[in-house]
């Protein structure tokens, strides 16, 4: 019943300027289990994520993953050490193929070019882009790029897989596919945190849901409770249908 | 389709080539004429390059017998069957691996037998060594760092002075002015730009100041294309010395000319260098430049003394529609020494051409210049009668005033401050 | 090497003042260039062939028409306005688009081929415009200003702070600096971006137009002349920072005075490294620039 | 693209047989002064090309590595006597060193502002060298004329080892830009010019990788600048370290293709005989005619051909295929 303790987040908090994006905000995030992280815009999700990812210095805070100091820790390093991440705004190399792409995430593990692709070609195939492994990164649909993008993430064999809205604008056919590869991610016994904005695809996967508003954590627990909760239903009142971007 | 773009780039290679490699015509003896004909200072190039152009028409006798100048009376070089001299050109953009490469393609491609030019001294240098690699003569009559006669090459001549006997000048013409004048000069500042050739001045000159016994109080080096040359100036009037001494191109010339009369900076005299004197300064500055004093081997009135000169200067305007300048006339000389130097030596290979250019010997009535004539010094090679005299503006015209001996006009002497500044 | 006897307080002031009169010649320069980096992104590597056009433009118009430079700066802005437009419409539209190099380096030819052109039409010669309604000095003191340069530094405030009221006041002016702000945003409020590529790269190219009709008063005119200026607007663009025109008008009257100030305290032969020294330092502090965000 | 096909390879051995017999055949020295310049210019472009190229820095302050290099070896050379292929290996890590040092303080300026940081960094350094008079300040270094032999690297009556040697240099450029392009690095510096946060995300060390482009590319430019010395024997800032050399650089590299091996050395191949042909057959008019011409071809290029020639190359190869 007690697993290890993969990302244990306590006091997190990140000024911009005057508002807080982040106000001590805790959490932890068992080995192998799905955490959700929900909330309106500006409710501070992404700055959460790269606080943790080493993209923003938070102002204070602790944050440890499987018992090891990360805080302000450079990006590259907290990567190195297991965390990969994917971004709101989907970050792939543009004037490389597929499969290059894939290989730059796997040379992370690897120093020498052969066993990276073979690496690349198998995370290719388990994401089931590999019929299209030499397109160019720029002629991608927008559900194909955040499917490149997760793969770039698995080819540097994380220990924990942080999603950032990347359900965010696709149709509900592309979503089903990726709610369904998000499972295969997890029957491999991966780690993810996933911020979602859309709260049902969440609702589906996670065991557990952590709801941010205003920079602060307001609730969390099961997916069922969450949704019946009061505050949540406030916090979302009207906010529902507002268009992601 | 890599391979075709090579193979267009050779086949065009040994196309150029075919052109380019023609053989010796009869009765024709080729030099090469290395100057910076294109960039930023391509106006002096073409400048230097009309008064070599003049000097070839002379040696091959178009303007008749009249004139008292190396082989004018024959008309060709009589002892090689009175063959024409023909000037190749090269262009060098003023870059010194140009000037290498430009050379060493005249003398083995344009079988060009000896080498003028290049200005620059820098361009020089690298031309220079090259002709000492393949064993060419080279006359020079248009480069000024006194560096290029201190490296004892065998096949370099120069016939006209150098950085460091102007630098010298300036402290001569000190001495006899305040003789001449009975005023007292104690300190003088010197003002240089900061490439090869302003530093060398600037070397000089503080050799000179203290052998002359001279207090420099300042020693400004500044860059030659500066914006703005208002801090220079400052340091200057805030050293207050008696005398400014300036080596400068054209462009900082004007700026500082201007900036001098912005600033109300009026030493009892202003001794300039080769800027002051491009063909371009006067028009520029207009009446400003008025009583600046620029050390030259050559103005106009010399044909006050010398019939000579104001024979060649009206050949000049009639050929070309302007005045001669200084640039025309100190390149002028550089054909005539080789002429003369090839006709004595009866055969144009190196070796035979150095030795008579060594036995060089032109009277002081056959040179445009004040000088006793030209003579090389055995050991550097550099024209022992080379000497520079200084000319002033007066009213907008350069008039020699020193030595005082070919004066043309009494020297305005001190400096009587800039025209239409309220003081 | 410090200044060897101690220097008078009015020498320290002269020179403040001309750093402040070189300074804000610079600032107009370089709002210009900063106007086009912020607007679309692309440095213009010919701006200092812009200012030499300008300087030829006031230099021909005096002497073939007897046009005195400081009458002749609204035909300078209108001239290099055009200029600009053109220039834009048909090269630099073209490469918006491609890679980033493509962009660096066009400017870059288009330099090239400007300056050659100059030599090509009016030779490598220098000139200058003789002195015309203005000129001398005024006297205060042992201070003394140069009036062709004191008028240009009050035209070149002048107009900055036209070019500053015209972005903040008009409807278009407003609309350039929402593309500078967010391009995508601008878009969408239903602004047409590529109308306002052009007017703000002809307006650039209008004031370093007008900075040359000023700078020809005193300055001598080359084809070569913009070459050192652009350098330094550069500097000065990235020192106030990415597109902010306050930010290019306070670097441009810091740069006016160090490289014054540094040349008559330390070895006038460095007052520029002095310039390029503090801009690397500025950006490696600061990468976006002083005003910069 | 990356790994080189059979085709290739054939093409390659071709062209160096070309190459390789040029001289024999060849032996007016015109061509072979300009077939020196092209393989000097081409190894200057390879060099920029592996920071410019891959790593997305574009630098225009190359004319400086260029410089230290042909100062180091010939101050050596001058002062202690030290022998030029020493002075060669001396000159590339000087010039790797100084670059490391103003690379670390730039290692996160991007696009147009690290542009403008290199070519403030060679403007310092040129004005530096123009008053040092530890290295003669303004006057330059003039090489001593020792007896030529390939130990001095000196060569006074044949242009054809100096062909040679730089050939030989070209193809070692070559080589280390192919491992380059083809090895770990070349992907991550790839990743880097496409943006900090997706080679940071791939755990890529940005600056460290940055650091690597720029000392590899200077230490390349370096070795050209102690050729240049060798082969010209005179050095002075206004010549070897001249904003105008590390625009040409840049410009034959882009013109050529970027961030493809072989781009560069077909853009030197290009302009540079324009360049020199123009310059002798036109240059001594005095009217910047060729100038003219280069610049407008630099500009048409950009505008329509912005992949330069290898991409047009390309592109027709892979129409035929």
């Amino acid at each position: 019943m007690n697993k290890a303790i993969c990302l244990d987040v306590k006091g997190m908090t990140k000024w911009f300027g005057g508002l807080a994006a982040n106000r001590d905000i805790d959490f932890v995030v068992e080995e192998s289990e799905i955490v959700g992280i929900i909330g309106p815009n500006g409710a501070g999700k992404s700055t959460l994520f790269n606080c943790i990812t080493g993209f923003y210095k938070p102002n204070s805070g602790k944050v440890s993953f499987f018992g090891r100091d990360i805080y302000r820790m450079r990006a590259d390093k907290i990567c190195k050490l297991g965390i990969a991440r994917t971004f709101q705004i989907v970050q792939i190399i543009s004037d490389m193929t597929v499969l290059e792409n894939v290989v730059t995430g796997a040379l992370l593990r690897f120093s020498t070019i052969g066993p990276a692709i073979d690496k690349a070609l198998d995370i290719l195939a388990f994401t089931g882009l590999i019929d299209k492994k030499s397109f160019l990164g720029t002629e991608l649909t927008i559900a194909d790029k955040k499917r490149l993008e997760v793969s770039m993430a698995l080819a540097t064999q994380p220990r924990l897989l942080m999603l950032d809205e990347s359900m965010a604008g696709l149709t509900p056919v592309e979503l089903r596919q990726i709610i369904d590869l998000i499972k295969k991610i997890r029957s491999q016994g991966m780690t993810l945190v996933i911020v979602e904005h859309v709260m049902e695809a969440v609702m589906e996967i996670s065991d557990r849901v952590i709801v941010l508003n205003t920079g602060k954590k307001i609730m969390e627990g099961m997916p069922k409770e969450v949704c019946s909760s009061p505050d949540v239903i406030q916090a979302y009142l009207g906010d529902k249908y507002r268009v992601v971007c | 389709m890599k391979a075709k773009s090579w193979v267009t780039i050779c086949l065009s290679m040994s196309l150029l080539l075919f052109f380019s490699g023609q053989v010796l015509a009869q009765g024709v003896i080729k030099i090469g004429g290395v100057y910076p004909l294109s960039g930023n200072i391509a106006s002096t190039g073409l400048d230097c390059k009309r008064g070599i152009d003049l000097a070839v028409d002379i040696i091959n006798g178009k303007y008749g017998k009249g004139l008292d100048l190396p082989m004018a009376k024959t008309g060709g070089l009589p002892n090689l069957g009175g063959a024409k001299l023909e000037v190749v050109y090269a262009d060098t953009k003023g870059e010194p691996k140009n000037g290498m490469s430009e050379t060493e393609r005249l003398i083995t491609q344009e079988k060009v037998v000896a080498i003028i030019g290049a200005y620059q001294s820098s361009v020089t240098k690298t031309a220079s060594q090259a002709t000492e690699r393949l064993k060419v003569p080279y006359v020079c009559s248009d480069s000024s760092s006194p560096t290029l006669t201190e490296r004892g090459f065998k096949y370099f001549f120069r016939v006209s002075p150098h950085d460091a006997i102007f630098a010298r000048d300036w402290f001569q013409f000190l001495k006899d002015v305040e003789k001449k004048k009975g005023k007292k000069i104690a300190t003088v500042a010197i003002l240089y730009e900061n490439t090869e050739f302003g530093s060398n001045v600037g070397k000089y000159a503080r050799k000179y100041a203290e052998e002359f016994g001279y207090k420099v109080v300042a020693d400004i080096s500044y860059a030659a294309n500066a914006t703005d040359v208002t801090s220079e100036v400052g340091k200057l009037i805030k050293s207050k010395a008696d005398v400014l001494m300036h080596a400068s191109y054209i462009t900082d010339a004007i700026l500082f000319t201007k900036t001098f009369k912005e600033m109300g900076f009026a030493p009892k005299g202003i001794l300039t260098m080769a800027g002051y004197i491009e063909p371009g300064y006067l028009p520029a500055v207009k009446t400003d430049g008025n009583n600046i004093i620029v050390r030259s081997t050559f103005a106009l009135d010399l044909g006050k003394k010398k019939a000579l000169v104001t024979k060649v200067s009206q050949l000049f305007k009639k050929k070309y529609g302007i005045d001669m300048s200084e640039n025309a006339a100190r390149s002028f000389m550089a054909p005539f020494v080789l002429a003369d130097a090839i006709n004595r030596a009866k055969s144009t290979s190196s070796e035979a051409v150095v030795k008579a250019l060594l036995e060089t010997n032109i009277p002081a009535h056959q040179v445009i210049y004040p000088w006793k004539g030209i003579k090389f010094d055995p050991q550097s090679h550099q024209n022992i009668y080379a000497q520079g005299g200084l000319v002033q503006v007066q009213n907008q015209q350069y008039v020699t005033v020193w030595p005082f001996a070919s004066a043309a006009k009494e020297v305005v002497w001190p400096f009587p401050g800039w025209k239409g500044e309220k003081k | 090497m410090l200044a060897r006897n101690e220097i008078m307080p009015e020498q320290l002031l002269q020179q403040i003042v001309n750093g402040l009169l070189i300074g804000f010649m610079y600032s107009l320069i370089a709002i210009g260039l900063t106007l086009i980096w912020g607007v679309m992104n692309i440095v213009n590597f010919a701006h200092g062939e812009f200012l030499m056009i300008g300087m030829f433009a006031s230099f021909w118009l005096f002497t073939v028409y007897g046009l005195d430079p400081l009458f002749s700066i609204p035909i300078c802005f209108l001239l290099l306005f055009l200029m600009g437009v053109f220039i834009y419409r048909f090269i630099v539209s073209k490469v918006m688009k491609g890679p980033m190099l493509a962009q660096l380096v066009v400017t870059f030819g288009i330099s090239i081929f400007l300056s050659n052109l100059a030599v090509y039409l009016w030779t490598p010669d220098f000139r200058l415009i003789p002195p015309t309604i203005l000129q001398g000095t005024w006297d205060f003191g042992e201070i003394n200003l140069s009036i062709p340069k004191t008028v240009a530094s009050l035209g070149s405030v002048v107009t900055s702070v036209c070019l500053f009221l015209f972005l903040r006041k008009s409807k278009t002016g407003k609309a350039i600096l929402a593309t500078e702000m967010d391009r995508e945003a601008a878009l969408l409020m239903g602004i047409n971006t590529e109308r306002i590529n052009s007017l703000s790269f002809g307006i650039g190219a209008a004031l370093v137009g007008v900075a040359g009709a000023f700078l020809s008063t005193y300055y001598y005119i080359y084809p070569q002349v913009g070459g050192l200026f652009g350098l330094i607007a550069f500097s000065i663009v990235a020192l106030g920072g990415f597109g902010s025109i306050e930010g290019a008008f306070i670097a441009g009257v810091l740069v006016g005075l160090a490289q014054t100030l540094g040349g008559f305290f330390f070895d006038p032969a460095y007052k520029y490294a002095i310039v390029f020294m503090i801009y690397l330092i500025t950006i490696w502090i600061r990468p976006q620039g002083l005003l910069g965000w | 693209m990356k790994n080189l096909s059979p085709k290739h390879v054939t093409v390659g051995l071709a062209v160096l047989v070309l190459l390789i017999i040029f001289p024999m055949v060849v032996t007016q020295i015109f061509p072979l002064q300009i077939m020196i310049l092209v393989f000097m210019y081409a190894m200057l472009g390879v060099a920029w090309n592996i920071m410019g190229g891959y790593a997305g820095m574009f630098s225009f302050g190359q004319a400086a590595f260029f410089g230290i290099g042909a100062y180091t070896s010939s101050f050596l050379l001058v002062t202690f006597h030290v022998n030029p292929w020493i002075g060669l290996i001396a000159g590339g890590l000087v010039a790797a060193l100084v670059a490391a040092a103003i690379g670390y303080p730039c290692s996160n300026l991007r696009g147009h502002y690290f542009a403008i940081a290199s070519i403030a960094f060679a403007e310092i350094v040129r004005v530096h060298f123009n008053n040092w008079t530890l290295v003669n300040a303004a006057e330059g270094i003039s090489l001593p004329m020792l007896d030529e032999s390939f130990i001095n690297f000196m060569f006074h009556n044949s242009k054809v080892p100096y062909y040679y040697i730089m050939l030989a240099f070209l193809i070692i450029a070559l080589v280390v830009c192919y491992f380059v392009a083809t090895s770990k690095m070349g992907y991550y510096f790839r990743a880097i010019k496409e943006s900090h946060d997706v080679a940071e995300v791939l755990g890529v060390n940005v600056v460290r990788y940055r650091l690597m482009a720029i000392m590899i590319s200077a230490f390349l430019s370096a070795m050209a600048g102690t050729f240049y010395a060798q082969y010209v024997l005179y050095i002075d800032p206004e010549s070897v370290m001249l904003l105008a050399v590390s625009v040409q650089i840049v410009l034959l590299s882009m013109l050529g293709g970027a961030g493809s091996v072989m781009g560069p050395v077909i853009g030197a191949a290009v302009l540079i005989p324009i360049a020199e042909v123009t310059r002798v057959w036109l240059g001594h008019k005095g009217t910047g005619v060729d100038m003219l011409i280069y610049g407008f071809l630099i500009t048409i290029i950009s505008v329509y051909q912005p992949q330069g020639v290898w991409g047009l190359l390309s592109r027709i190869g892979n129409k035929i295929k």
